[in-house]
């Protein structure tokens, strides 16, 4: 399940959705992307999405992804538009029999989101807004799964 | 008759995020020097490491034909989470 | 944080909790370990503590893990006592500046909770109940950390 | 007088999780051989892998002296999670 929202949403709801009814399920690991503070007033960061593309991609991914690893489940919620200090930007979510594909999809999902999916982030500071891309560390992060 | 998208950085740059093109040119690499000869700023941005462009939503590379395509993007390197 | 519960507890609004009023917090991993169903009546497993030795040392190794992968916070959750299948037995969350300390943190934790907090899990099935031991799996995933 | 505490499988195999102990032996290893003598079943529990001890909840080894200690516990493997 994949849900891009304009609106604030509620990791810890989502999160006891996702563990309802899991009988097979052992282990669900799950990661939530804060927005810093920045110091400035105003929403700490913007995220730019390419409606309908942006869904599907992502889709796609975390489907092979499921597969891969062999989840039972995983879902992404991520925050699109002006985000304040302090709310969740996104949840990803992973069920697994078992903890360690549970802890290792969750993971490449993040390094996914973080350098691959079609997102692009602008971050405001003190001097104003500066487009995010990919650090270095993103682009180690990502290379550890080829 | 096709729009034209920029995404993030790009936009910035272009000073705009959204565009008909009438006629678009053959190909993907001929509309990327179209839009460049306008705005040297754009054109050394579509130049960029990671750039990538999608046709109708589909990714697609320089010399893909824009023949029927509605839609073109351009896309800086991504970042989400 | 350490918290051992007889009673059911809801793992979303612990992550709630855990992630609010962070404004130097990028990351939180967290890891939620449910009981499967076991087709037998009754509860799926149940855990037995030390009372006060189990806490302690719970949460001595959580703060030294805190130093180890810098992390700004954590928090353990665990039940003991009787657990229905699809209840919430574990859950562990860890905050950091940054993804891979946060995760690495919370998957050493689930790690060692696994193999060497001192808790005894019995797992009813169909043939009653039994004992669990760490696995083989369990001393390899543990192992990895030395 | 101390109080002797059996975790897990052992109080299983054992048929008791607390006991009275007065007088204590002078260390573990001793108690242990008591506790053995008695319960076969439990002698072997005992000195089963990965079976740890700790005197008034701080772990310890099979040499340590027993004076003045309150509470030993046996602990077989230990499995949260």
């Amino acid at each position: 399940m994949i849900r891009l929202t304009r609106e604030a949403f509620d990791p810890g709801e989502a999160l006891n959705a996702f563990c309802r009814r899991r009988a097979a399920t052992g282990a669900v690991a799950s990661f939530v992307g804060l927005a810093r503070g920045t110091g400035a007033v105003g929403p700490a960061l913007e995220l730019e999405a390419y409606p309908g593309f942006t869904e599907r991609e992502i889709e796609g991914f975390v489907a092979r992804a499921v597969e891969q690893f062999a989840l039972q489940d995983a879902a992404v919620v991520h925050r699109i538009g002006p985000i304040d200090a302090g709310e969740a930007i996104v949840l990803v979510m992973t069920a697994a029999p078992h903890r360690r594909a549970a802890f290792e999809a969750c993971d490449y999902l993040m390094d996914y989101l973080k350098s691959r999916a079609p997102l692009w982030k602008r971050e405001f500071g003190p001097d104003g807004g500066r487009w995010v891309e990919p650090t270095e560390a993103d682009l180690a992060d990502i290379a550890r799964w080829a | 008759m096709a729009r034209v998208l920029l995404f993030g950085r790009l936009a910035d740059v272009a000073g705009w995020r959204e565009r008909e093109i009438d006629p678009l040119p053959d190909s993907l690499c001929s509309l990327r020097d179209l839009l460049g000869r306008e705005d040297p700023a754009l054109a050394e941005a579509l130049a960029g490491r990671g750039v990538r462009a999608a046709l109708d939503q589909a990714v697609a590379r320089g010399e893909a034909s824009l023949a029927g395509v509605r839609e073109v993007a351009f896309m800086p390197p991504m970042s989400g989470g």
